[in-house]
């Protein structure tokens, strides 16, 4: 039941995006066409997963150990980085095909927040390591569920002829505001 | 103290295992790729942000090396420096090449042309023209719908309602050639932009034998050939009963507009000209406001941009 | 770039060593700096909530505290308040689970007979401008709104609940979740004090 | 219920005003002028020149490839000339202007109205004959004939549909044809089976016409293998995938012609000519038109010859009325604006529709408010709305994809949008170019 | 001839269906509600209307005319359904200021900003009543007392929903059957019988009203029977499964603004799928998370957020769910 | 460039916010209040300075591979170091950023700057280029913050303009923050263009 919990909470009702503003800059920048927002959906869903264990024992196993949980940022986000490197090479030589899929949006994962932000919030929130996969991979699907629907609803506004200062962004930010709107009708559900 | 001690023990320790780790993971599944890429994802700020529309910098490095023309790409970061740097490495450096500008080759206006039916289609040139020969006897001309001026990118066309015909700005114009494509009777060709901008054309795209033309349109070109025989440069040519003058063979002498009986050759940005007195009205209407038949009939004329005296356009 | 190190095993090693080097001995340098003042901000946030809920005191009430487990996560924190040793009031950290949007963190000042002295919300999720109003709800400074108050009530006398339970306390204008919430938090804290309390007592009697 | 075709249709008002008007026969003119492209395919190449002499029926310019048809002169007089006139789209086309001269036919013409049942002529020798006549699809599309009946290696034929349907409103000039030569076009059907080698026939009716369900169906019982089948009214039944879908319920795949599920399918009109050209030895320089228009004094059907002028079959007709705002060659759905009536009729010339203007303005094309009627309607399962959007755009890519080729422009997304938009104007412009595209890639 | 012929491409003749002609056959379609709701809830259900089409027109007047410097295009008649969908949706009792604020947002954020008519992706009379909604909880909570009811379930000044009198009594764990008895019938609550927002309350003229718009085919089957179909197959199940926690599917469906939703703004145009397959794959996404919402959720209605959830599905669906095209082999 | 130039570009031209479009998660999520935007804002830019100063110092002898773990590194020891100092002296602040800080490290700002500027500029127009960006990000913030209190309670940095009975809840929520943001920009590009 926790873990159905957790998963419903982060698909859907603190969706990372549209209720805690985590990976804005992706959200907004990969989202012109659904099949490019598919392919980094995937990509987040990936890192984002393997980001959390990494960074959950490292978490686990130095920094507390230590006492030196004040270098939680700067360990982050060194072993996101370099994780992500490390996929992106070994999956561009391993799976050619996977890497056109996947690997082109390795490289704006690292910056994304969503993935340091995830792995600091499961330390924050105590889980426990397979709470963490859990809470990790739903938040990444929320990520996915928004960037899916958001981009959609792009391809959409491109055929249409949108008021002048409204095209472009304005007009991505305030679709998402309203998506954000409509996901607040699942407040309380968890 | 001791805190010190272990957090630098440990962050050391963490980043050097890191890079060892991938250093050697790069050697072992090193993958050949375009050496531009890596050169131009160099060139590029490597914030990786999407704000370019790909997926990172290298992604976006990838599309510039493949693009044919970089014109339509750019990183939000960096700015323009950056992708006139891209520009370099990729070679896409504009040419300099012999300024030219879209120049309108129909003067069928309304009051030249009369309309023997009227269009109620979609408001589409090509839509028309793929229907039938457009609303005056003229098969050849301009539509009026416009669909040059919504090609155009850069605000340098407007359609004129009292002529029917659309009007370029020259001064805006970049000679990007859209508008040429997107005219579905390929009315606007880019020319030679000429010394202060002056050039001589033959303004009608018309190929019907002179009667019919004629009966379409007032100004049309009727394939009499004078101007043929009157060019001491051979520049004109006459083909299906249309003359065309080679702008790279023009000298701007002007003697073919004198002949031409129905004043389909235009003549653009020249100073007044003393002689020849004799009013052709019909001309006066696409010729600049300089000229001094214009004054004639000054409230028809169509606004057009004053641009005798620019001393902004290239002076060859 | 002129000048511009090449990229060779030994040269990245050593640079990311170096700069993980500095950024380290710079942390922890930092961390050693402001260790104190960052511990002594949270004291006094602490003593300072204290201070809010309890009648004026001279002690140090975090020495004297004392930690009663709620449930296997949770613990409640109790603050006796002391002026010239006599017990003034204690300040109770409690908790709700039932908050709308999860845990509601409420120090809680009592009297020493269970009155409320006084109540600080410390920590929340409630939505704002709605569970949010429970900071001042419950102390309402017009005398119209009395029926709202929880100050100088003592949750052993009335029907600590919502009006709308049937209860003497008027919920949240549209969040009487969280009103449902907050009274919850500071019954919890009531219950476990006296408890507490009358096991002092009857231990002080004997 | 009756048979009709799987998806979308309209029901638009019929006006079928000239139903009841018997054919006449319009008065030859003084001068024809017969253009050298009538049909589907690359334009026949005069064999006649300034001068010369022909008679009614005379080869005046063959065929240039497969593809195409042969023209024969409609009148008996003298070549005036060879020239560049004015066609229906004002555009300049190349013509045979004939000035006639009394009515004389060629030899071989059998001129008798007797009905000739019995067919000598074989499979090979009744194509032969179709392509010799001239013959093309009277339906509208006028594709060549003898090409639809050449089944390709391969592919079977087993059933011929007739189409009747005449669902255009307005036209009546085929239902006419069938109440008149009911036999003739029997006969013809008849020959064409045996052109395809098939013993199935169906002649789908739209149920608007009870007359000539019954007359047919009566005279059907004498031929083997024809069957008369009605159907219920709805535009466009007429299209030859739609007439496919709701005579035998086979749904044409995508990019495929009718032969792909065994048919072939053949306007009434057709059968008619296909008659007179293997019984009577008569080519394709006539045929029936219905000229109408709610303002006209006298809607009615006409037989005329080819190259006759627009403009007497109006006068004939009672006149161009006051109030004509469009002169439509062909029915309101399908039919081609003509600019003048100074053009001349042709093989594909089924009617003459003169709507009154205000019947005939468009109304102003407004913002689509995504209501799917165009969708719901389109008889090819198609989104018209979004087709006109990706063709404004330029989309080529995804009109290929969202199957703009299927498109048989039948207009029933223009004519049933609610906010008035061209949907049909701009899908069109977005088939030609991924025609193009398509063509260019091969 | 004294003017010159016409020519133009095929077709050359049109339905003579008109946006107008579909908008005012909505408007018609509503008057029942309309009326059921002013006799309910008398002056202030006429006012409340009366402001929201009011402002709605300004508001759509203004922006067009100076913000997106377009002819403005009023007369169409789909801001006077947006202002009646938008007084349908909110207590009858509501402060003018804020039903000017609702109208805004619903005529300048949910429509204007796209570009007018057609253009918008969310319902913009639930983008407005979303909106309000979430500002003004209390205000947009507070239902007035319809005239003339005496059930006892009512506080002194307002009364709560059905919905959310159930919602209430749940959470603090009374059965089911037990507060059964405080809500009306199902007959009252297709009369309109009980506490709720303009629009809502008489499902027997809603129900009028569909008939209406299906026989002018002004919309089709297909979203309606999908939502409600959906609702009462989903929230029958969870009755089943326990009857003390979950109402039965009749109530679910005359309660609340579930046929409101569900006939008057899930079926507008602009916002729902093209394809009768997208119709009902919408249709039954509106019903689950309709329940959803309201079961599980803290929102006791759930069918404004439903809609717009799927409001933002729509532009999927349409890309992926294609109508069958001719031809198409069946699978 | 001059210095001038450098400084000022950041405020309006190439304002990381409103016209690059850049660090938008801190933008939206602590905006709910004017103040909470000035203190993102304030911590971002100390970051950004001090970043681009010590990157544009040490830049040159940091071999390529290696450029950009070495520059996280840098950015994330000032963002701990900003974090400590904050939860030491401006605790309030520090609770109600809350997870935003660690974040500034990933902000695009930052290290787009380091890369685009810092690493290739000498150590004044990097202070300076930094300073402009971070002041126009922080205006940015204290803009939509302002904008975002006002409208949701009817306060700007805790002052009441209006009461908060006609507050827009949603503004100080997740809807609300998108929604000012995007008529913001609109209003800016419209402004721009005029
Ligand atoms: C997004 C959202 C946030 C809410 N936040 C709270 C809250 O913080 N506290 C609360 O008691 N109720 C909150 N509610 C309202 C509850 O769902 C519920 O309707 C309310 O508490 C019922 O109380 P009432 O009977 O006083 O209206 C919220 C509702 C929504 C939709
Ligand atoms: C380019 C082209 C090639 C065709 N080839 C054949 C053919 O080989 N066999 C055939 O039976 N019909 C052929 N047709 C005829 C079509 O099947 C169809 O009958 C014709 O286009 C008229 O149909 P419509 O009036 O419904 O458009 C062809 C048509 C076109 C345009
Ligand atoms: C929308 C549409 C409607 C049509 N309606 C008719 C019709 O009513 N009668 C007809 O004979 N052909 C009609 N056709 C033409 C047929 O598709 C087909 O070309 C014709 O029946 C083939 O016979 P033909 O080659 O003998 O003309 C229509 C075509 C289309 C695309
Ligand atoms: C069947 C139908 C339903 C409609 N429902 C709504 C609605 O729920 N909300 C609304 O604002 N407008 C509605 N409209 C009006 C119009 O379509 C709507 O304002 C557009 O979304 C504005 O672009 C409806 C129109 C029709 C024809
Ligand atoms: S489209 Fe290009 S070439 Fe034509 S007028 Fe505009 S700028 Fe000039
Ligand atoms: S020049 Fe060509 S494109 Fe422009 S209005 Fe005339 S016909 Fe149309
Ligand atoms: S014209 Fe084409 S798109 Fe329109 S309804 Fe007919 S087949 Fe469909
Ligand atoms: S019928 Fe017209 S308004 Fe309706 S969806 Fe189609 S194009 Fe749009
Ligand atoms: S700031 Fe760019 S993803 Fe969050």
């Amino acid at each position: 039941m926790n873990y159905i919990i957790i998963i419903i909470s982060a698909i859907f009702v603190n969706n990372v995006v549209l209720a805690q503003f985590l990976g804005i800059c992706p959200f907004l920048g990969v989202s012109k066409k659904v099949s490019t927002a598919v392919g980094m959906s995937s990509a987040v869903t990936f890192v984002m997963i393997l980001a959390t264990i990494v960074t959950y024992l490292l978490q686990k196993l130095v920094l507390d150990p230590f006492g030196i949980g004040f270098m939680q940022t700067i360990t982050f986000i060194l072993i996101i980085a370099a994780l992500v490197q490390l996929v992106e090479i070994i999956l561009k030589k391993v799976s050619p095909a996977l890497y056109q899929a996947l690997g082109v949006f390795l490289p704006l994962i690292t910056t994304n927040c969503a993935i340091l932000g995830v792995a600091i919030l499961t330390i924050q929130k105590d889980y426990d390591l397979l709470e963490a996969v859990v809470f990790s991979g739903s938040t990444a699907i929320g990520f996915g569920l928004a960037l899916v629907i958001f981009a959609g609803l792009r391809e959409h506004l491109d055929l249409v002829d949108l008021p002048k200062g409204i095209k472009g962004t304005p007009a991505a930010l305030i679709v998402a505001g309203l998506l954000a709107m409509a996901f607040m009708g699942f407040s309380g559900i968890v | 103290m001791s805190i010190i001690v272990i957090t630098i023990l440990a962050l050391c320790a963490i980043g050097v295992t890191a890079a060892i780790i991938l250093f050697f993971v790069a050697q072992k599944f090193k993958v050949y790729e375009d050496p531009r890429i890596d050169e131009v994802e160099e060139a590029l700020p490597a914030a990786n942000c999407g704000g370019c529309g790909y997926p990172g910098c290298r992604g976006f490095a990838e599309a510039l090396v493949k693009a044919d023309n970089i014109d339509n790409f750019l990183c939000p970061v960096g700015g323009a420096p950056v992708m006139s740097h891209v520009g370099a490495i990729l070679g896409h450096e504009v040419k300099a090449a012999e300024p030219t500008v879209a120049v309108l080759r129909c003067n069928g206006t309304c009051e030249n042309r009369p309309k023997t039916n009227q269009y109620d289609g979609a408001p589409s040139c090509t839509i028309a023209a793929s229907l039938y020969s457009g609303e005056t006897g003229c098969q050849f001309g301009c539509l009026g719908l416009g669909e040059c001026v919504d090609a155009c990118n850069f605000d340098a066309m407007y359609m004129d309602k009292e002529t029917g015909l659309p009007v370029i700005i020259e001064d805006k114009c970049v000679s990007c050639g859209a508008c040429v494509k997107a005219c579905p009777n390929h009315i606007i060709e880019l020319r030679k932009k000429g010394p202060k901008s002056r050039r001589v054309f033959v303004s009608c795209v018309n190929k019907d034998k002179g009667a019919i033309a004629k009966k379409a349109c007032d100004v049309a070109c009727i394939g009499c050939g004078k101007c043929v025989k009157e060019c001491p440069f051979d520049a004109i040519t006459l083909e299906n009963n249309l003359a065309y003058i080679d702008y790279n063979k023009c000298k701007l002498c002007r003697k073919c507009v004198i002949v031409c009986p129905t004043n389909a050759i235009h003549e653009l940005n020249f100073p007044p000209r003393k002689e020849k007195p004799t009013e052709k009205p019909t001309a006066a209407s696409v010729k600049p406001v300089a000229a001094p038949k214009a004054e004639v009939k000054a409230e028809e004329a169509p606004k057009i941009e004053p641009t005798a005296n620019d001393d902004t356009t290239e002076n060859k | 770039m002129a000048g511009k190190k090449e990229s060779t095993f030994t040269n990245m090693v050593l640079v990311l060593f170096v700069i993980t080097l500095i950024a380290s001995a710079a942390l922890g340098a930092v961390y050693e700096i402001t260790k104190e003042p960052i511990a002594k901000a949270k004291l006094a946030k602490k003593l300072n909530a204290i201070k809010e809920v309890v009648p004026e005191f001279n002690n140090n009430p975090s020495d004297e505290m004392y930690k009663v487990g709620l449930n296997e996560k949770d613990t409640l924190e109790f603050y006796p308040a002391k002026k010239d040793g006599i017990l003034v009031g204690t300040a109770v950290k409690t908790l709700t689970t039932k908050g709308f949007g999860g845990n509601v963190w409420i120090m809680v000042g009592f009297e020493p007979d269970g009155t409320i002295h006084n109540y600080s919300i410390l920590e929340h999720t409630e939505t704002p401008g709605l569970g949010t109003k429970m900071v001042s709800w419950f102390k309402p400074t017009e005398p119209s709104r009395e029926k709202s108050s929880v100050i100088n009530k003592n949750p052993g006398s009335i029907n600590f609940t919502v009006s709308k339970d049937g209860g003497d306390i008027d919920a949240i204008t549209a969040a009487t979740i969280s009103s449902r919430a907050f009274l919850d938090a500071i019954k919890t804290g009531y219950d476990e004090y006296m408890k507490k309390n009358n096991n002092k007592e009857e231990i002080s009697n004997e | 219920m009756l048979k009709t075709f799987s998806l979308g249709g309209i029901h638009p008002a019929e006006n079928k005003l000239s139903a009841s008007s018997a054919i006449q026969v319009l008065p030859i003119p003084e001068t024809v002028s017969i253009p050298i492209s009538q049909h589907i395919g690359a334009p026949a190449t005069p064999v006649v020149k300034k001068n010369d002499e022909v008679k009614v029926g005379q080869l005046i310019a063959k065929s240039s490839g497969f593809v195409s048809a042969n023209i024969h002169s409609s009148v008996s007089g003298t070549v005036f000339k060879v020239d560049d006139i004015m066609d229906a789209s004002g555009f300049r086309r190349t013509s045979i202007i004939i000035k006639v001269d009394g009515d004389e036919w060629m030899e071989t013409i059998d001129r008798s109205e007797d009905l000739v049942k019995e067919i000598s002529a074989g499979k090979e020798e009744i194509i032969k004959k179709i392509a010799e006549a001239g013959i093309v699809g009277l339906g509208g599309a006028t594709f060549p004939a003898h090409v639809k009946l050449s089944v390709p290696p391969g592919k079977t034929a087993e059933v011929l549909i007739i189409n009747a349907v005449e669902c255009e409103p307005y036209l009546t000039s085929d239902h006419r044809v069938m109440l008149e030569k009911g036999d003739e076009v029997l006969v013809g059907t008849q020959i064409l089976m045996k052109a395809l080698g098939v013993d199935r026939a169906i002649v789908g009716i739209e149920n608007n016409k009870p007359d000539a369900i019954a007359h047919l169906t009566k005279l059907a019982g004498n031929y083997k293998g024809i069957e008369i089948c009605p159907l219920k009214t709805q535009y466009p039944q007429g299209g030859e995938k739609q007439l496919i879908s709701a005579t035998i319920k086979r749904e044409i795949p995508s990019g495929a012609l009718p032969i792909e599920v065994g048919a072939v399918v053949q306007n009434v009109g057709t059968a008619l000519a296909v008659y007179e050209a293997v019984q009577k030895n008569k080519p394709l320089f006539e045929r029936v038109a219905t000229i109408t228009g709610k303002s006209l004094k006298n809607p009615s059907n006409w037989k005329f010859r080819i190259g006759t002028p627009v403009k007497d079959l109006i006068d004939a007709a009672g006149g161009l009325p006051e109030d004509t705002g469009k002169i439509v060659g062909g029915g309101p759905m399908m039919g081609k604006a003509l600019t003048t009536v100074d053009v001349p009729l042709t093989k594909g010339s089924s009617g003459l529709l003169l709507l009154p203007r205000e019947e005939a303005v468009r109304k102003e094309s407004k913002p689509c408010i995504r209501c799917g009627k165009c969708v719901s309607v389109c008889p090819m399962g198609l989104e018209p709305f979004l087709l006109m959007v990706l063709a404004d755009k330029k989309a080529y890519e995804r009109l290929e994809s969202d199957a703009v080729m299927d498109c048989i422009e039948c207009g029933s997304c223009s004519f049933t949008c609610p906010a008035n938009r061209p949907l049909l104007d701009y899908i069109r412009l977005g088939k030609g170019k991924v025609g193009q595209i398509m063509r260019s890639r091969k | 001839m004294n003017t010159k012929v016409l020519v133009a491409p095929s077709p050359h003749v049109h339905s003579g269906d008109s946006i107008q002609k579909n908008m005012y056959g909505v408007v018609f379609a509503m008057l029942p509600a309309l009326v059921f709701s002013f006799v309910y809830f008398g002056m202030g259900a006429i006012i409340v209307t009366l402001t929201a089409v009011a402002s709605c027109y300004l508001f759509e007047f203004l922006i067009s005319k100076y913000l997106l410097k377009k002819v403005p295009t009023i007369t169409d008649g789909s801001a006077l359904i947006t202002g009646i969908l938008l007084a349908f949706n909110v207590p009858a009792n509501l402060p003018i200021w804020i039903i000017l604020i609702g109208a805004l947002v619903a005529i300048g954020i949910g429509k204007m900003t796209f570009g007018g008519l057609g253009n918008n992706v969310f319902n913009p009379a639930l983008v407005g009543r979303v909106f309000l909604l979430i500002s003004f909880p209390v205000q947009m909570t507070s239902w007035p007392k319809p005239l003339g009811f005496d059930t006892a379930y009512f506080d002194a000044q307002t009364g709560a929903t059905p919905l959310a009198l159930i919602k209430e009594g749940l959470k603090k764990g009374e059965p089911l059957s037990q507060l059964m008895h405080d809500v009306p019938g199902n007959m009252d609550l297709l009369m309109g019988n009980m506490g709720g927002s303009m629009g809502e309350v008489a499902g027997i003229a809603l129900l009028l009203g569909l008939a209406y718009m299906l026989f002018k085919k002004i919309i089709t089957w297909h979203i309606p029977v999908a939502v409600l179909g959906t609702v009462a197959v989903f929230s029958g199940i969870l009755h089943m499964s326990n009857p003390e926690a979950y109402a039965g599917p009749l109530f679910h469906i005359l309660t609340g603004g579930l046929l409101l939703g569900a006939i008057f703004m899930a079926t507008d145009y602009v916002t729902s799928p093209m394809s009768n397959k997208g119709m009902i794959i919408y249709g039954i996404g509106i019903g689950l998370l309709t329940v959803i919402i309201r079961v599980f959720g803290a929102y006791p209605e759930g069918v404004s957020f439903a809609i717009l959830i799927m409001n933002a599905f729509v532009p999927l669906i349409n890309v992926y769910v294609k109508p069958k095209r001719f031809g198409e082999k069946r699978k | 460039m001059s210095n001038i130039q450098n400084f000022t570009k950041g405020l309006i031209k190439e304002n990381p916010i409103f016209v690059l479009l850049l660090g938008m998660c801190p933008t939206l999520g602590v905006t709910s209040s004017a103040i909470n935007g000035l203190g993102m804002g304030l911590a971002t830019s100390f970051v950004l300075i001090m970043s681009n100063m010590v990157i544009s110092m040490v830049s040159s002898q940091i071999p390529e591979k290696v450029k950009i773990p070495s520059f996280i590194v840098i950015i994330a020891a000032f963002v701990t170091i900003i974090s400590f100092l904050m939860e030491a002296y401006t605790p309030a602040l520090h609770a109600q950023l809350g997870v935003f800080i660690p974040l500034i490290v990933v902000n695009c700002i930052v290290l787009g700057r380091a890369e685009a500027f810092a690493s290739k500029n000498k150590i004044l127009p990097s202070i300076l280029d930094g300073a402009g960006m971070g002041l126009g990000f922080s205006m940015a913030l204290t803009l939509l913050g302002s904008v975002r209190e006002l409208l949701g309670s009817g306060k700007v940095f805790g002052i009441s303009i209006f009461s908060d009975n006609y507050g827009m809840l949603i503004f100080v929520l997740a809807p609300g923050a998108f929604i000012a943001l995007g008529y913001l920009i609109a209003i800016i590009n419209r402004i721009k263009k005029a």
